[in-house]
């Protein structure tokens, strides 16, 4: 599964994006993020609030609850502030 | 009948003016054209900026643009439009973001300009981070324009949001 | 600080990009550009009309103008605001009128183009005489321009004018 | 005490402008009108329906009921379809 990062949570991780391999446990956008936030220090910071992080699947806008079965390319980064 | 609908992301400047020109010139059915132009801001004093540099995430942007615009064609009588953001690095003064948008009458064209910037602003994944004397900082989101955005939403009121 | 405000009424056509250009060059501190053009529509078929005359009250159109510009600069924080009305003889096609608004952010700039529009259309002393083939005739006052500009005064609604 | 009259009310009455002296009895604009529909066949036809008529003091809209005592300059015209 194809990760990229967007605007500070791409600092904080210090990389625009990997590929990972999560467990099947990881079901969820949410639970994604729980689960990138404990491979190590970088990842802890970015993501140290997750509610404030916002995610696309596939370039689709998703909430935390949304599964992620069968995604191809996730995205995390922070609000928008474009226009 | 094809109503033009003009898309660009680019790093590259925008004419305005000749972007309103493509959608008028040659017909006599359009009554309105209501032109948005966002502009890099500079500030003043400690919160001057020298520079803002656009990040944006290729392929959903444009995807994201393309479903707003879809959606203002649905909502609105439109026989034009227009919507031109820019990327990368620019400087107080420099353009960042232009929508124009024709119709027979005024209401639709101011309408549907305004529901795609407050859109832009909210949904389209672009994030600003602003150069200053202490260092670069990225621009937080705005609860007003979340607000906004909401109002474009049947059933669901700014202060719901 | 001053803000810079053109009114004008004439019989030429105007340019919409040199006017907005005029309001934001060497300033970095404006955010937001709304510009509306009004576009003389030809109408179809039956309804098709060769040319419009915009009659006016030279003095009275000026006084009208100003007065309603007064007020959009009290009600909200523009940095720059231009008017332009034309009369005389148009074709479908030809300008008509422009309003030109400038602002930190985009609310403010889009909300007083949108009042000036509603009072033009409703308080400023112009009226259309279009030709057709079935001869020339007088374009009558839409009520809902009236509806509209009644959402500006406070305590009033649209559904009570 | 200059009337002028602008778009299809000035085509009914036949003219742009004139002088008028009406009486002092005539106190309101919309005594006016109708001191002025009484002039003649075209000024019965301009002001016909003088509820739809709008009128101007010295260059500032007014009612029917405004008085015009000290007016230089009285204006009658339809809605405005200007913009």
């Amino acid at each position: 599964m194809k990760i990229l990062y967007f605007a500070w949570v791409r600092e904080r991780v210090g990389k625009a994006e990997e590929v990972v391999e999560p467990p099947s446990s990881v079901a969820t956008i949410g639970e994604l993020m729980s689960w990138l936030a404990g491979r190590g220090e970088e990842y802890a910071y970015a993501f140290e609030n997750a509610r404030v992080i916002r995610a696309a699947i596939d370039q689709t806008h998703v909430r935390p609850d949304t599964p992620i079965a069968g995604a191809r390319e996730v995205a995390f980064f922070p609000p928008m502030t474009g226009g | 009948m094809t109503i033009p609908v003009t898309i660009r992301l680019q790093s590259a400047d925008f004419d305005a003016a000749a972007e309103a020109r493509l959608l008028t010139q040659g017909r006599a059915d359009i009554g309105a054209v209501v032109s948005f132009t966002g502009i890099c801001r500079g500030g003043a004093g400690a919160d001057a900026i020298a520079a803002m540099t656009l990040e944006h995430y290729p392929g959903m942007a444009e995807a994201e643009i393309a479903r707003h615009a879809e959606e203002a064609l649905a909502r609105w009588p439109l026989m034009g439009l227009t919507i031109i953001h820019r990327y990368g690095r620019l400087v107080p003064g420099d353009n960042i973001v232009l929508v124009v948008t024709a119709s027979a009458h005024r209401t639709a064209a101011f309408e549907a300009a305004e529901f795609l910037m407050d859109y832009l602003k909210t949904q389209a994944p672009f994030w600003k981070r602003e150069e200053r004397a202490g260092g670069p900082s990225w621009v937080a989101a705005h609860a007003d324009d979340d607000a906004a955005a909401a109002r474009w939403t049947p059933g669901k009121t700014s202060s719901s949001s």
